[in-house]
């Protein structure tokens, strides 16, 4: 178990170690940040010397380097526009974007494993047709104009929720509601089709042999095995929903790291870009990992290969 | 919303509260100018306005001279004075801080404390623009910047201070009661960061909020008519043009560039994108806040046929493809705009092809690559308001300029030293008028600054990008 | 013997795939008495599994249907039940082992949770008293340290162990009717002889009623009474076991037989092969469903239906559908050739 | 039958070891031997019949020996010339002599592939023919297992277990082999089908000369068709003799107890039966062990 | 074929979807041919008109409005599909081809190359797409190609999982040993045997990474990162219009619905695919 952990650790770190090099090495042909730092107006020697403090004029494989040996030291850099260390001013977004990950995760697994569970145990009934319908559209509809609607509807026309920013419960409940949809959505054609392989399977025929009730067979039988897949899904989304939220952060003003990051790439504040992919990526890994070990719950095989 | 708060929405978050790290107008000093003292400011006029200097004089042509107002002090009792003034120019000028805002100052070559109130600066060359400048420069408390970081923290030496600050979502900012000028008419004061122009409109027709700027001319009359919050527009002093780069054929080719003045509808494009609210370029990069305008400038006309003719005329060979690039998302309607300029350039004959590039690898190319497209849809506005910064960006050896052209530099240089004011005024006449004959770039509109106001507030609107609490009073 | 615990009468089950309708069973009927053990062998896709998935109303629906049909147990028709009334039948009065545990057991559940779900819902068992009745009967078929392995997952099983475990499960709540559909087929040999050991056993300790399903006509021999063997969903022969390996009556039956190798040592004479495919139950046949293979088929064969009927002559209850007769088929056939 | 001339093939010590997994931080993982030490002869046209429990060894036998993977240590001979560790070029010629049938024959298939194809791919591997010259030999291998050619253009969804199984025959004696290792070829068959695989080997094995491997679970087929069986257990043979021998006198426990395991058809004969059970940790195999000849090639591990 | 077809003509759902695919297509293609309005010029006087229906079956000038600049919705919608589809399509392909071949030779060979692969397919994933995209572009400028280059990039590993998994299996399959046994080169065994066999799965992904490259194009577009005006593209009109979404509804209404109709279409037919190739196969 220990090992396996250490391996799944070191298996982390060379996947964080590698999204943040290709992260460094993009942002470098991004563009000058400094011709976005300076006035109007700046001189190409104001340019340059600015380049020189930033240490950009040196080369990149020195830079990268010379990055690597700063992170080991935790040292993340000065963000170039807000001149703090570029991992605070992440670390100051995470909540914010932590808060409506979850709680989109949250809403969205609810009620796509409600829907799932309907639409499986209706099969080719009116509920499976209704409820895939929904799913479908669920995914088939951009985010952002979603996100629009919402706001039209519920802010303006109804004056029900706020439009935009982070706060109350309030605030959470537009931009958690629009990504929760898309997840209800993957959530409940995945379960769905994943219960109806398992109702198939032959020990479920042997739970019925046994004369047991249908909601012990439901509960024990099939639903633990039908999760296994939805939980591997929960994680990639949780990590889609980590840094791919961008478009509901930015419809709802969400300060959330995503956000943050777009402003950073218009920006070019590099020190922040990389901080704020490297950190995603962390958590990412991180909830993953957590998640490979819940497998072990639901799936005592993978518990004893460990 | 109580009565004596007030919300306004920006596009950007703020970034730092340093006034020496940021020249974003729009957003951090904005944002700033609500905190920190200045010794000049300027008024939704444009004009300049007392406030911690209440007067100020070139006592030379290389010295200016600013008298304080008595008593002003920060909140924690540090006193605004002659050396609280000089530790502030010093720390922008010095090497180590880096201040970004440096190059603002690069003229100056000291400050003098003459006496509590009075403080002399010194220039290395004639700086007639630089009490402009002062008004984009805010002063921070020396002793206490010693010990703080003013990136995220604030000793209020200004009409407001900072309250709450969550970071890429609002700053909310409550009257200084030991502020030493003219109390505010708003108690408290709360800038958000809405990023997507529909959500802040949604915001204000939603009452939440009670300033927008930027909105697009289109929702101005549903906003009007939808009764609950009111917009307009009025000029501002940022300039559209199709910037030329004279480094790639043809735009060489003074007839050719002179075609493309004549085959825009500027007129057209006026009335039908901004419904009206903006105003024609009038041949030149300035309009009439501007120190320096040419009055009697007139618009190349729109003339498809004449632009055909001066095609034909120019011997260009009209199948090689034009380039125009525009940044995204970064001028009211521009996206827009660079189409029906396409349009119109094809309507003439010309083979377009339309780039648009986000707007930091726009700057990118145009300063560093120094490899803009044949056009790039461009808004140029210099914040002090005055000729000298505009123009200069054209003259040779600037790193803003694809133009190339000794002449044009030479009157720039020449009427930089010249103190007196008419004979400046004609050396500019001289360079706008020789830029608008050459064509030098392809002049457009004004931007307009279009805004939305909740029915509880007047603002007195602005052409240039401040936002601020005490441009606006409480409707009675 | 009294009345029958078992009556089939007339069972016929269909698919209905995108093929066409499938006639999986065709029109089985046959009774079984209490302590009997029946083995049912036959071609692959002859309807063994499931017309016995049929009887208790364990055939997936859809595809599948029963369309017509009943099946007393205890002389009530299960086939008439509600669901709710067939719930409390199932693994407690009938118990079913099916061939493959790995699959037919939930790999994510403890041996004592499935072991012990029958015995807390049919006999109200309280958790710990369930569990007590699941060690003695993992004991019961052999299960070493049975006390430490109720706790583990299957795959901490050997196969042997799994289908005991299996088994285990099927005779929890003592049903007096035991289905094993293949139960020893994915065995190693010495292990199913020891699986077999267990069951003759039980039958003998418990009087179980079982049904025994399988290919290898090696385990009917060792272990039914009676011999019941199907082709294209139709009871083709049913007999005693001795009559039915000795005295075969059905063609096909013989077939079987003849095909395997009886222990014969190394030689030149080739096995005998039944010729021909099996039959497309999209299509079934007119008539007797073996009869395009059957070197002795009648022209009747091939147009009408042969019912099951006593073998004149024979011992009783030797049954056997067709409208040839195969001991004088094979008698003039090798005087032909001799 | 005795290998006095050369035989077709020798395996000599063969030791297959599989290594558990190696994890990033060390640890050996687990680690089996799978084949351990053995060695037999296979002389022309001689079946040889391999038995013993699921997991003892017979079909990694069977793979290594074709070099299908590589032997931890041992050595393969093939008419007198060794061929493990051959790279696989100079491999490439022993090909033509070795085949493998297998057990499943629902996965021996291409299921993306016309049997015709399929069947005719050695050609096409081997020699350069051309199509048609290649249709025609392939439609050849059809009629000699029994199959129309007509449906050589189908898939293999559309055909029998049967039918399947010949096809992979038709497939492995494409290239007129000498050797067939058939891994359990009629174990997933039905009882009537078996007949006429176990007939086809046999008529096959006399029209080419064709010497096998047979590996089966069914004691019975292999009496009937093998000329030398060898039993395994735990990845050692335990013993190996002519098959009259084994069947007839029996040494090993083991052997003894998987013939009185076997059911046999007969009612009469089962009612007496008793089955012997066999105690690993007794009687199973020892390190230091070795194959003692106990009568005419009669070996048992002792 | 004829299964093919009577098995879509039993599938409601799978008829829709391809009814609507090949309708889009069908029109994507013609485009040039249907004699619709120039779809980038537009006239400045006929901003923002409301679709015109002179009765329910005789359209008007503009049956679907027109936008901002005054062109013609319908048209924009119709010649978009081109871009929307070709941006779509080809990066389906290319993420496809990229993601099975490393897929196969990582589940072939295993080993090292398959580490290396799960390690790759770790960073990717770890990597937040939609950022990667933002930066991609950024970057490197939102050229048709980049776009495609971008999208695939997205696409690669969740080919490259499937596909890997199921060459694991594959490759246990006996008729791949019997394949070694005839002495059949490594290529041949990959690219004859086991790419046809995992080949659907592989299509069944591309139909579900169809549908989701297409709604990702629409967010790089509300982002200002999608294809380069004027040619028109959906995602690129639903993001202009938004600003219109309240004054002129039918600017972003039309081509959101043309977008939520293909990706609908798509996936039905992605669902109906998986169903006739291999109904046990539903969690891809
Ligand atoms: N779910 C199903 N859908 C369609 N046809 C089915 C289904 N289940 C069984 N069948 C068909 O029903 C027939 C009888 O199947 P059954 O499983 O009873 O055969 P069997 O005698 O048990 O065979 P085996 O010895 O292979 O287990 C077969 O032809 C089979 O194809
Ligand atoms: N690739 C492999 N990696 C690790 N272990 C393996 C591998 N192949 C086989 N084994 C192990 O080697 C042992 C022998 O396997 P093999 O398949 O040769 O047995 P077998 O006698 O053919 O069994 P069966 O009768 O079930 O086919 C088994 O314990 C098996 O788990
Ligand atoms: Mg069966
Ligand atoms: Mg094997």
């Amino acid at each position: 178990m220990v090992r396996y952990l250490l391996s799944k650790i070191a298996e982390a770190i060379i996947a964080v170690w590698g999204v943040l090099t290709i992260v460094f090495f993009v942002t470098r042909v991004l563009g000058d940040p400094a011709t976005l730092l300076l006035p109007i107006g700046a001189t190409a020697d104001q340019l340059d010397a600015l380049r020189d403090q930033l240490g950009l004029n040196r080369p990149v494989v020195e830079q990268y380097i010379h990055y690597l040996t700063m992170i080991v030291r935790g040292d993340f850099g000065m963000s170039f526009q807000f001149q703090r260390p570029a991992m605070e001013v992440v670390l100051e977004r995470m909540p914010a974007t932590l808060e409506l990950a979850f709680s989109a995760i949250v809403l969205g697994t609810i009620f796509g494993l409600v829907a799932g569970t309907v639409a499986a145990l209706n099969r080719g009934r009116l509920a499976e047709l209704i409820v895939m319908v929904f799913a479908l559209l669920g995914q088939a509809t951009p985010v952002f104009w979603l996100g629009i609607m919402f706001i039209l509807f519920f802010s303006v026309e109804l004056g029900w929720l706020p439009t935009g920013g982070r706060g109350t419960l309030a605030h959470t409940v537009l931009p958690a509601m629009t990504l929760a949809i898309f997840v209800c959505a993957s959530i409940a054609r995945l379960l769905r089709s994943s219960l109806l392989d398992v109702l198939r399977e032959d020990y479920v025929r042997t739970a019925r042999a046994k004369g047991l009730l249908p909601g012990t067979i439901f509960v024990w039988h099939v639903a633990r095995n039908a999760l296994i897949p939805v939980v591997t899904m929960i994680g990639i989304v949780m990590g889609e929903l980590l840094g791919g939220s961008v478009v509901t952060e930015t419809v709802f003003a969400w300060p959330g790291i995503g956000r943050l990051i777009i402003q950073a790439i218009e920006a070019k504040d590099f020190p922040v870009i990389q901080a704020g992919v490297m950190l995603i990526a962390f958590i990412f890994v991180a909830i993953n990992l957590l998640i490979d070990l819940t497998y072990g719950f639901l799936d005592p095989r993978i518990r004893e290969r460990r | 919303q109580s009565a004596d708060s007030v919300t306004i929405a920006l596009r950007v978050a703020v970034n730092t509260l340093d006034p020496h790290m940021s020249a974003s107008v729009g957003s951090d000093l904005s944002v700033i100018s609500h905190i920190y003292p200045a010794l000049i400011l300027r008024g939704p006029d444009l004009k300049l306005q007392p406030s911690l200097a209440q007067s100020w004089e070139m006592v030379d042509d290389n010295t200016w001279r600013f008298k304080l107002t008595p008593g002003a002090t920060f909140a924690n009792g540090e006193k605004l004075d002659a050396a609280a003034v000089k530790w502030n120019l010093d720390r922008v000028l010095d090497k180590d801080v880096g201040a970004r805002i440096a190059g603002w100052f690069s003229l100056v070559s000291e400050a003098v404390v003459v006496d509590d109130l009075t403080l002399d600066v010194k220039t290395s060359e004639p700086y007639p623009a630089f009490a402009d400048q002062l008004s984009m420069f805010f002063l921070l408390p020396p002793e206490w910047t010693k010990s703080h970081n003013p990136a995220t923290e604030t000793m209020s030496g200004g009409p407001y201070k900072v309250a709450e600050n969550v970071p890429g979502d609002h700053i909310t900012l409550e009257a200084n009661p030991d502020y030493w000028g003219e109390a505010a008419d708003f108690r408290r004061v709360t800038f958000r960061t809405i990023p997507e122009s529909g959500s802040r409109i949604a915001a204000l027709m939603a009452g939440e909020i009670d300033l927008v700027t930027g909105v697009p001319t289109t929702e101005i009359a549903r906003i009007n008519a939808s009764g609950e919050a009111s917009a307009d527009s009025i000029d501002s002093i940022r300039m559209m043009l199709a910037k030329i780069n004279h480094q790639k054929t043809p735009m060489e080719n003074r007839s050719f560039r002179q075609a493309l003045n004549y085959a825009i509808d500027k007129e057209g494009i006026v009335s039908a994108i901004f419904d009206g609210k903006a105003t024609v370029a009038n041949c030149q990069l300035l309009s009439e806040p501007y120190v320096g305008y040419n009055p009697d400038l007139k618009p190349y006309p729109y003339d498809p046929e004449k632009a055909r003719e001066l095609l034909a005329e120019s011997g260009v060979d009209l199948s090689q493809e034009i380039e125009i690039e525009v940044p995204t998302a970064t001028y009211l309607q521009g996206d827009e705009v660079t189409q029906i300029i396409a349009s119109q350039l094809q309507e003439v004959g010309l083979k377009v092809k339309i780039t648009e590039i986000e707007f930091g690898a726009f700057m990118n190319k145009q300063l560093r690559a120094r490899d803009l497209a044949q056009l790039a849809v461009q808004g140029l506005a210099w914040p002090t308001i005055d000729a000298d910064g505009m123009l200069t960006m054209f003259a040779p050896g600037n790193v803003y300029d694809y133009w190339n052209n000794a002449e044009f530099g030479a009157i720039l240089d020449k009427a930089r030293v010249t103190t007196d004011k008419d004979a400046r005024n004609a050396l500019y006449a001289d360079a706008t008028r020789l830029m608008c004959d050459e064509a030098a770039a392809v002049f457009l509109y004004l931007m307009p600054a279009t805004y939305g106001v909740s029915k509880r507030i007047e603002w007195a609107a602005r052409g240039d990008d401040w936002v601020r609490a005490f441009d606006m009073k409480p409707v009675q | 013997m009294g009345t029958p615990l078992l009556e089939v009468r007339n069972l016929s089950v269909v698919f209905d795939t995108p093929a066409g309708t499938v006639h999986a069973v065709n029109d089985v009927s046959y009774m079984l008495h209490e302590g009997e053990t029946l083995g049912i062998v036959g071609e692959s896709g002859s309807g063994k599994s499931v017309h016995a998935l049929a009887m208790l109303g364990l055939v997936p629906c859809p595809p599948g249907r029963v369309v017509a049909g009943q099946v007393l147990f205890q002389g009530r028709d299960l086939l008439a039940m509600s669901e709710r009334e067939l719930r409390d039948i199932r693994g407690s009065r009938i118990g079913f082992v099916f061939q493959d545990p790995m699959t037919a057991l939930n790999p994510v559940l403890t041996v004592e949770r499935q072991l012990t779900e029958p015995l807390i819902r049919h006999q109200k068992l309280s958790r710990s008293a369930a569990r007590r009745r699941a060690v003695e009967l993992l004991a019961l078929v052999g299960i070493p340290h049975p006390e430490e392995r109720i706790g583990q997952y299957l795959f901490q099983f050997s196969g042997g162990m799994r289908q005991r475990v299996m088994i285990a499960i099927g005779i929890a709540c003592n049903p007096r009717l035991l289905i094993a559909d293949e139960a020893t087929t994915a065995l190693d040999v010495t292990v199913q002889a020891q699986v077999l050991d267990l069951v003759r056993d039980l039958k003998d300790r418990f009087g179980t009623t079982v049904i025994w399903i399988t290919h290898d006509m090696g385990v009917v021999a060792g272990l039914a009474d009676t011999v019941q063997v199907m082709y294209g969903g139709r009871i083709m022969e049913r007999g005693p076991v001795d009559a039915i390996f000795h005295q075969p009556h059905s063609a096909y039956t013989w077939g079987l037989l003849r095909s395997l190798p009886h222990g014969q040592a190394r030689s030149q004479r080739r096995l005998y092969q039944i010729p021909g495919q099996p039959p497309d139950l999209l299509v079934p046949p007119k008539g007797d469903p073996f009869a395009p293979r059957n070197e002795f088929a009648t022209p009747r064969c091939f147009d009408e239906v042969p019912l099951l009927r006593p073998v004149p002559g024979s011992v009783e209850g030797h049954l056997v559908a067709a409208w040839y007769d195969l001991p004088a088929a094979l008698a003039a056939r090798d005087g032909a050739e001799a | 039958m005795s290998a006095v001339s050369t035989p077709l093939v020798s395996v000599r010590n063969l030791v297959k070891q599989y290594d558990g997994r190696k994890k990033l931080f060390g640890g050996a993982g687990f680690s089996l031997r799978a084949v351990d030490d053995v060695s037999f002869d296979i002389a022309p046209g001689e079946t040889l019949g391999l038995v013993g429990e699921s997991g003892s060894g017979k079909s990694t036998t069977g793979r290594v020996l074709l070099q299908l993977e590589p032997p931890t240590s041992g050595e393969v001979l093939f008419k007198g010339e060794t061929i493990s560790g051959l790279k696989s070029s100079r491999m490439k010629r022993f090909r033509r002599e070795m085949q493998i049938v297998f057990q499943d024959p629902y996965s021996a298939l291409d299921p993306r592939m016309t049997v015709g194809d399929f069947v005719a791919e050695p050609i096409l591997v081997h020699e350069s023919l051309s199509s048609a010259e290649r249709r025609e030999r392939a439609a050849g291998l059809f009629r000699l297992v029994g199959l129309d050619p007509s449906f050589m253009s189908r898939y293999p969804h559309e055909f029998s277990g049967g039918q399947r199984q010949r096809i992979n025959i038709a497939r492995a004696v494409a290239l007129r082999p000498s050797f067939i290792v058939a891994d359990e070829p009629i174990t997933a068959l039905d009882v009537s089908i078996q007949a006429q695989i176990i007939n086809l080997f046999q008529d096959l094995q006399e029209e080419m000369g064709l010497a096998y491997l047979f590996v089966a679970h069914d004691l019975s087929m292999v009496r009937y068709l093998c000329h030398r069986v060898a039993v395994m257990l735990r990845g050692r043979i335990v013993e190996i003799a002519p098959a009259e021998a084994l069947f007839e006198d029996a040494r090993h426990p083991y052997t003894q107890a998987l013939l009185t395991a076997i059911p046999v058809p007969d009612p009469r004969i089962e009612r007496q039966r008793r089955h012997r059970p066999f105690d690993l940790s007794v009687h199973g195999p020892k390190p230091g062990q070795e194959l003692r000849e106990v009568g005419p090639n009669h070996f048992v591990l002792s | 074929m004829k299964h093919f077809l009577s098995s879509v003509l039993r599938s409601r759902a799978g008829l829709v979807g391809w009814i609507v695919l090949i309708l889009f297509v069908a029109l994507a293609l013609t485009a040039p041919w249907l004699g619709l309005p120039d779809p980038v010029r537009g006239s400045l006087t006929a901003r923002l008109l409301p679709p015109t229906w002179s009765g329910p079956f005789s359209p008007g000038p503009h049956p679907l409005g027109t936008d901002q600049l005054g062109r013609d919705i319908l048209s924009r919608i119709i010649y978009g599909s081109r871009a929307t589809l070709a941006i779509a399509g080809m990066a389906v392909i290319l993420g496809g081809i990229a993601g099975v071949v490393l897929g196969i030779v990582a589940g072939y060979f295993r080993g090292f190359l398959d580490a290396l692969l799960m390690r790759l397919v770790d960073i990717q994933l770890a990597l937040p797409l939609m950022l990667l995209a933002l930066l991609v572009v950024a970057s490197f400028g939102p050229s048709m190609t980049n776009l495609v280059i971008v999208l695939a990039l997205t696409s690669w590993i969740r080919y490259a999982r499937i596909v890997r998994g199921q060459v694991l299996s594959v490759r246990e399959r006996e008729f791949v040993l019997s394949t070694q046994a005839i002495g059949a080169s490594t290529a041949r065994i990959m690219f004859r045997h086991i790419l046809p066999n995992i080949l659907t799965p592989a299509v069944v992904v591309a139909t579900l990474e169809l549908a989701r490259i297409i709604i990702m194009d629409a967010a790089l577009s509300f982002l200002g990162l999608g294809l380069q005006p004027p040619a028109p593209s959906w995602g690129r009109m639903l993001a202009d219009g938004r600003t219109y979404m309240s004054t002129a509804w039918w600017v972003v209404t039309f081509p959101g619905l043309a977008i939520v109709l293909t990706v609908l279409s798509v996936n039905l037919v992605g669902d109906w695919l998986r169903d006739y190739f291999d109904p046990r196969q539903r969690n891809l």
